[in-house]
């Protein structure tokens, strides 16, 4: 099938498969398989190890592009097939790819359980606030009021935040970049690639035909700086063109400050993604418009996940009851004899 | 006193009572000590779908029957002879199946006022005449228990709870069974707290020296051995039955087993008992809901366990769609569906056969794939190994239909030799150079299980429609009609691969009665009653898609077939799109599952009305 | 330069480019004026399933293909007379395709190294032999669009956009067609900006005069308007118009449309549809998923709304187990399923009609319901306010199956008069005295319709099993039989309501073909062309589930019983179980309809191996 | 069926069905069942308008015990019936009754997207940390480790705690109360009757047969004042035997304190449900022992509904194009006359 060249260290065109690309030319899809590439050929893990998943939607489509193994499964369901894979195996590194249809709409419940139970599997969200591949309906992630196809008057749902959303699950690395800034984008990938547990990663990314420019003021270069806010471990919450601007805290309430005389860096927020609980990460996850938008690990905490802890279990059976003896079990409760 | 021996050939007991009453684990206890000194048994337990049905109600009787003998028996008996009715509730449920002149012991302590009020009961049935056609015992059994422990240094609350034992011993002085394997069991189950073992063995023996020395009971009874098999026997459940059948398998395949599932009745007890197997290397996995059961296990199957999954009706509609990728991607994987009464939530804590159809069609588009039966709860072991033969062999799903009355019913068991059990034969190909995701197999048209983790054979799978032999996605409208056809044709194949069907009775006659699942042992019973007199066969087909390949050929030796169902017609249905027979529906759909006389009788006014009084042999 | 005028009965032609070259709307355009001059039509658009595939390759090609005529048509025309190729890529994949000696005009500027290699060309067919069996007409036409608009002031890039009207205006040219109706629409479409609807006028009359004046082409056609039936028409899809036969059911029950669902191709276009509509206060709802729109709509419907949900083949299987607390509670709603290529998510954008037996048998246990299914787009109006008359009558869940061909294509509609169409009585009861949740009309045997909000009728329904008339939870054995017949019952009670079946031909004779749904056109012109030398007629059924109350009497006065079908037997399986006919499958799953000829082919194949010579007439 | 009495004021009794209550003896559905059905009576809204519709669960029998219209759904499926009903007539009262596994296992994705769309229903969520129908198996929110029957060796899930779902979710009313505690649940059922908007309320509730004592600590007199939090508008979060303990905010993250000389009450988190944003509702929601348990209103926010929005959307489509007219339908686009 694949060229069996298994070299020691690999490049991201070892994770180009053989599948032409179909995703519409601009289509912010494109930048993310790059990275995803990148990023897995960087981990100097062998390609027969991972496993990339993904449901249905434009984005689901990723796994024929990547040169390893591959599910692609039915709509909103990634996670599930994941999960056994990886539960079969924990040796496999398995990657999610989803849309936020996929994975909040008819997925949503996978995705919660997936985050909840922590298993150690790396999910790329790529939310571009439509759904693209049945030509644009309004998703669990588009604003009050959208017109689309299936909302000629306007959406009358209240969007989701992903990311609050995954906190309120508890999952244990939460994420969010831009798949415009290939980057950021490419950090934060790594990073979560390195979490050992459930990543979350949202990427913003851009849907040239159904929803073109949903993200435009947090990606045209004169307006990103005041519109994102990039998170740094240890450093304030700063923003803005010459970075004047400020997140500080308010009893729990998050407000915008000027930096100058009155206000000092030292008064602003400190990002910490390795902070106890998930009460940070959730103020973040909650920031939108008139705040910046946060991009950058907003949390990650080690945990055991649960495909280690099933597989300890049986290891712990093993050695308390020695390895499974069938015919002692047949013969388990009363039995008799004929003769 | 020295009371009279009968000798008889085999007894059905009920054990009913209030779901507080104990009644599962009186009937439990007492199908041990059966099973032990050599009876053959079949059980059959019914308790309500409430947690705690109120006291004392209708809804709350709970009843455990045995059937026991000294011959071959296959169903836990139409009628008791022999009804333990522990409150006016059980006696009001049951009566109307006790056998004129059967034996009826009531625990007269319980027909007071107010408990003959909640079971309906105007009057006192105990005072009027309506028992005179049984050998009534009325036992206070409340009260002699509870003064047999009075010195046991428990509460009244405790003593009370003990009844069941009482009954119990009885019921062993009644049948001349030893008390020994009981006590043990009682000292083992309540080793935490001495009073209320040695309490409840005395509830037993007192039970027990009452049978033997009150006046009002004459004679016990003695059951001889059955003439089973030789070997060693346990008595199982089918649902326990299934779970050491999938342990088997995944074992004869040398691939640790994954099960996902969510709970549901009547199939929850194959969850509970894989996941006390983990030394066995069993990995369970309690899902959020059976889609992502369903979803797990094709992630299992792909990652190259032997993945199975399992569920009740309600879960079965939910993994339809998921079942179709399963179709798709050709993995290997068993569906294990225990049926229950519907539609809807329906009847959730009884029997029914009424998914065939669905097992069948209950997927979008065409998407073939295997199923099979078992017959009885012993044969749940052989076709759960069986299903993951054939799921292995074709790189197919195979749904495994069992049903609440095999799940839970109980008989004896010939344990095997695992050494004796044929090998389930495994490959994963390694070769790069030759692997293709999509290749077939000449003789069973199934694609390599190529698992990941394989370094070069790095390959997609999905559910759009793949390109045969390559495996990439096609939408070439040549391809779909190939790939259409060779999954249909695939599972045609299985029939190359399994046993042929055999025919209890003549292979040519009058009538041959067709049955499949938890049925066996009630048209077997049946059929073999009207042998004696009638031109009737049998076959009961345990491989339900594909058929076994002579079943057509014996279904055009008989010149009436009718077939018993626990639905309005399913099987028939079948046998009638594909053999152009017409094949009469006998059906019954009250959660219950079909009595031996029930079967005769239908049988026979069939055969009235086609003119068989002619078919006397 | 005048023209010769050459006058034909029907053409089809095909419009084939890559995705962005604007195929759909060039072909609706041809479509709508074609409908206006008269003629009877039938199109049948085809797109790729990538929303854009990679520019000029093979998987980009969209192609849409209209039949007109001056006589009665039903189908978009098995082969086109006419190809519009825009790129190599729509060469290749439609040339096969083009009948021989057709015309096939082509845009030659498209033709580069560069595209010939994307459509897998390793030599330009437009310089070898390859077209020598056509009529060719090689246009420069992105050359001449772009010089034609040198002054429009619009972009270079907006220019070869106009390539396609260009295209059109010379199609409007060959077959005499106004340009009128389509330069309003320009007009209006692009009304914001004037320079691109002027521009695009001015393509669309350069093309016209093209074929006006270039020497090369020498004639053009003329089509007379068809006989239909008098009436006001317009051009309608399948889609569009089971949309407006929803609301229409709702208008004629005076009760507001409750339309939930999820998106799933091709059955979005009715969501897309009904949410335009919110002044008829229909409410649509966009679920979470399919489960939850299923949900949505039984709530809906116990409110008392004309529930509707709409889905395709995933979706349903989806639905699967709540559609089983549907049947449960014997509430009124209709399904909409639009079947598209499987199993799994198969082939999404094509066609099929392979979900019959799982709307049968898709849900556990024993769970029937209706099911229709409308045989043309224009008769998708009828059948969508059929659905609702019946659901509503018999308190039922009633699929409606549509497919893609039907749902996409298109077809000339006679609009009806909203006062003539009979209305959907709808009864609530009010009155607590006699009211029973589950007490029967004798004659439909559907329960009251009680909704929430009417003082004194206070009840509790569910998915467990009901006591009949009462409607409260039982268990009862007897009770749950009763029920199971009575599900039954009123479904086979339905056929009492609905029309007989017709016969298309003699109503006895050699063959009988039978079809159901999308493949009417081609089922009813290939039996109409094989009547003239056969004794064959056809029927094609609408009402699967009941079947029409004379369908086996039909055929049982045909010797041979034949099933064109899109998927592999299904109807033909229903046929053979319920009346025992050797009712012989002819299947084809591709994910295309039939063409005429394939049916006109595959009957005279199976006639043959029946002896079939003899059945000339 | 029922009786007609609809006397202008209700009581209790009025919503008491005819059918028998079947839970085990010494359920904590009975009192929750008592104290809804007395809310309803104190809503002085006649018994006809009340729809109680239920999942599968013991919880889920609850409809049948309450003199209104009533819907026993299947399992997890609640939310969507019971969006189905209120889109279709708003006038009535809407409330969702379900389990642990019910709402947040098979049903979270209902859940989940009704309470982002804040749909008018009242959701009562009985939370006994077990599956009960089914005879004891654990739930999502059973603590890790728990022994059950399908977890022999202790249960791997990490467990999710329903209100940092909820407050994930959006959901505009957050309270959560004891089913041991009637009074309480009485208020705080009381206050989510007259939320106009989707009202979440976990119900801490014991399954005196597969997970006895689940909440002994919650709920026994000695341990009750230092576990228990009992939320109140305005007041300052103190608990323990004396009140003698508070909690303070350290940046993001709450810490017990003593009251005394160096802590004042005036130093401590003040509870007020209708802050701005969820942070504080999520705050709480995410506190765990050793923290006490907060009960009460979390988080109550007004905000249009979504039934409220689609039957706008009608109304206003009504006015601007007139009631709609089919025959103008079905002659839109190209039309032709044959004679
Ligand atoms: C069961 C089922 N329901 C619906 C669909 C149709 N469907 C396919 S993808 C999709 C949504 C895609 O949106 P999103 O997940 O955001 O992905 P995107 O295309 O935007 O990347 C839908 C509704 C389906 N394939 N299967
Ligand atoms: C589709 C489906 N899957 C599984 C079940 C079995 N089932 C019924 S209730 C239940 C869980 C009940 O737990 P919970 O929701 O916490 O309610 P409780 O009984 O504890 O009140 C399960 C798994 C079912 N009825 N339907
Ligand atoms: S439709 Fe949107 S999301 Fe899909 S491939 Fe095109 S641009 Fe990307
Ligand atoms: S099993 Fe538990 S939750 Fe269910 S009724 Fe009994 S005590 Fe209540
Ligand atoms: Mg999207
Ligand atoms: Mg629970």
């Amino acid at each position: 099938m694949e060229d069996l060249k298994n070299l020691p260290t690999l490049t991201r065109k070892d994770f180009v498969s053989s599948q032409e690309v179909r995703w519409c030319p601009g289509c912010g899809d494109y930048s993310i398989l790059a990275q995803a590439q990148k990023t897995m050929a960087d981990m100097g893990i062998p390609r027969e190890k991972f496993v990339v998943v993904s449901g249905i939607g434009c984005s689901s489509r990723m796994p024929y592009y990547v040169n390893t193994y591959g599910f692609h499964t039915i709509h909103g369901r990634a996670p599930t097939v994941a999960t056994g894979i990886k539960v079969a195996n924990p040796d496999l590194n398995v990657w999610v790819v989803t849309g936020d249809g996929d994975s909040l709409s008819i997925g949503g419940n996978h995705t919660l359980h997936a985050l909840r139970k922590n298993i150690d599997l790396k999910i790329l969200l790529f939310n571009n606030q439509i759904y693209g591949l049945t030509k644009g309906q309004y998703s669990p992630t588009s604003e009050l009021g959208k017109k689309t196809k299936s909302s000629p008057y306007g959406s009358v749902d209240y969007p989701l935040s992903p990311l609050s959303f995954a906190a309120g699950a508890g999952a244990t690395f939460i994420a969010r970049t831009l798949a415009s800034d290939p980057v950021h984008m490419g950090e934060v990938m790594g990073q979560a690639a390195k979490h050992r547990g459930v990543a979350f990663v949202e990427i913003l990314q851009n849907c040239v035909i159904f929803n073109d420019n949903a993200y435009g003021e947090l990606t045209e270069k004169e307006t990103r700086p005041e519109r994102i806010l990039q998170l740094e471990q240890g450093k304030p919450l700063v923003f803005g063109k010459d970075r004047k601007k400020g997140i500080r805290l308010n009893g729990l309430t998050p407000e915008i400050v000027e930096l100058g005389d009155d206000v000092k860096e030292s008064d602003l927020l400190v990002h910490d993604a390795g902070r106890a609980g998930l009460n940070y990460a959730f103020l973040l996850a909650e920031m939108e418009s008139p705040f910046p938008i946060p991009i950058g690990i907003f949390h990650r905490e080690d945990r055991p996940t649960l495909d280690q802890m099933i597989h300890a279990q049986v290891a712990q059976a093993r050695k308390a009851l020695g390895e499974g003896d069938l015919m002692k079990v047949f013969r388990s409760g009363e039995v008799w004899e004929v003769a | 006193m020295k009371k009279d021996i009968e000798e008889l050939q085999d007894v059905v007991i009920r054990f009913a009572g209030d779901s507080g009453d104990g009644m599962q684990l009186t009937g439990t206890q007492f199908t041990k000590t059966t099973a032990v000194l050599g009876n053959d048994i079949a059980t059959l337990p019914d308790y309500p779908s409430e947690i705690r049905a109120p006291q004392g109600s209708l809804a709350g009787v709970s009843a455990f029957q045995i059937n026991f003998s000294s011959r071959d028996i296959r169903t836990p008996g139409d009628d008791p002879n022999v009804l333990v009715a522990m409150n006016p509730a059980a006696l009001k449920t049951s009566l109307k199946d006790l056998v004129e002149g059967g034996i009826l012991v009531i625990n007269e302590d319980a027909f007071n006022a107010q408990n003959l009020a909640k079971a309906g009961y105007a009057t006192n049935p105990l005072e009027d005449s309506a028992l005179s056609r049984y050998l009534v015992y009325r036992i206070p059994i409340t009260t002699m228990t509870v003064s047999a422990l009075k010195d046991s240094g428990i509460s009244k609350k405790e003593m009370d709870r003990s009844r069941n034992f009482f009954a119990l011993g009885l019921m062993f002085w009644l049948f001349q069974r030893p008390m020994d394997i009981t006590v043990e069991w009682i000292r083992k189950k309540f080793s935490k707290d001495k009073n209320i073992a040695e309490a409840n063995v005395l509830a037993l023996t007192a039970g027990y020296n009452y049978g033997e020395n009150a006046e009002v009971i004459k004679k016990h009874y003695r059951i001889a051995p059955a003439k089973n098999v030789p070997g060693t026997y346990r008595n199982i459940t089918g649902n326990e039955a299934a779970a050491l059948g999938f342990l088997t398998a995944a074992k004869l395949a040398n691939t640790p087993l994954f099960y996902g599932s969510y709970p549901i009745t009547p199939a929850s007890d194959i969850l509970h008992e894989l996941s006390k197997h983990k030394n066995f290397g069993v990995l369970t996995l309690q899902a959020e809901d059976e889609i992502a059961a369903m979803g797990a296990t094709i992630g299992a199957s792909f990652a190259g366990l032997m993945a199975l999954t399992g569920t009740s009706g309600p879960g079965l509609s939910l993994k339809s769609e998921a079942m179709g990728l399963a179709v798709m991607t050709e993995l290997p994987m068993v569906i294990a569906n225990v049926q229950r009464g519907g539609p809807s939530t329906g009847l959730p804590t009884k029997t029914e056969q009424s998914d065939l159809l669905q097992a069948m069609y209950g997927r979008h588009s065409e998407c073939p794939l295997a199923v099979v039966a078992p017959a009885t709860s012993a044969d749940c072991f052989q076709m759960a190994v069986e299903a993951f033969r054939i799921a292995v062999k074709f790189m197919t799903p195979v749904i495994y239909l069992s049903d609440g009355y095999l799940a839970n019913g109980t008989e004896p068991w010939r344990i095997p030799e695992i050494d004796s059990l044929p090998k389930i034969e495994v490959k994963h190909p390694t070769d790069p150079a030759s692997f293709k995701p999509y290749a077939r197999d000449e003789k069973t048209l199934s694609r390599p299980w190529a698992i990941p983790g394989t370094p070069g054979l790095e390959h997609r799978i999905g559910g759009l429609e793949k390109l045969n032999i390559q495996g990439t996605v096609s939408h070439d409208p040549a391809n779909h009609d190939v790939m259409m056809h060779l999954r249909a044709e695939k599972i045609e194949r299985i029939a190359d691969h399994i046993p042929l069907q055999e025919v209890f009775g003549k292979p040519e006659g009058k009538v041959l009665v067709v049955g499949w699942g938890g049925t066996y042992g009630a048209i077997t019973s049946a059929v073999e009653e009207l042998q004696k007199e009638y031109s009737v066969s049998s076959i009961h087909i345990r491989y339900l898609n594909p058929f076994p390949k002579n079943l057509g050929e014996i279904l055009s030796k008989f010149e009436t077939i009718i077939v018993p169902e626990l639905n309005l017609g399913q099987l028939a249905h079948l046998l009638r799109a594909k053999y152009l027979v017409e094949a009469i529906s006998f059906p019954k759909v009250q959660g219950q599952p079909f009595k031996i006389r029930e079967i005769i009788d239908g049988i026979k006014k069939i055969m009235e009305t086609k003119g068989g009084s002619s078919w006397k042999i």
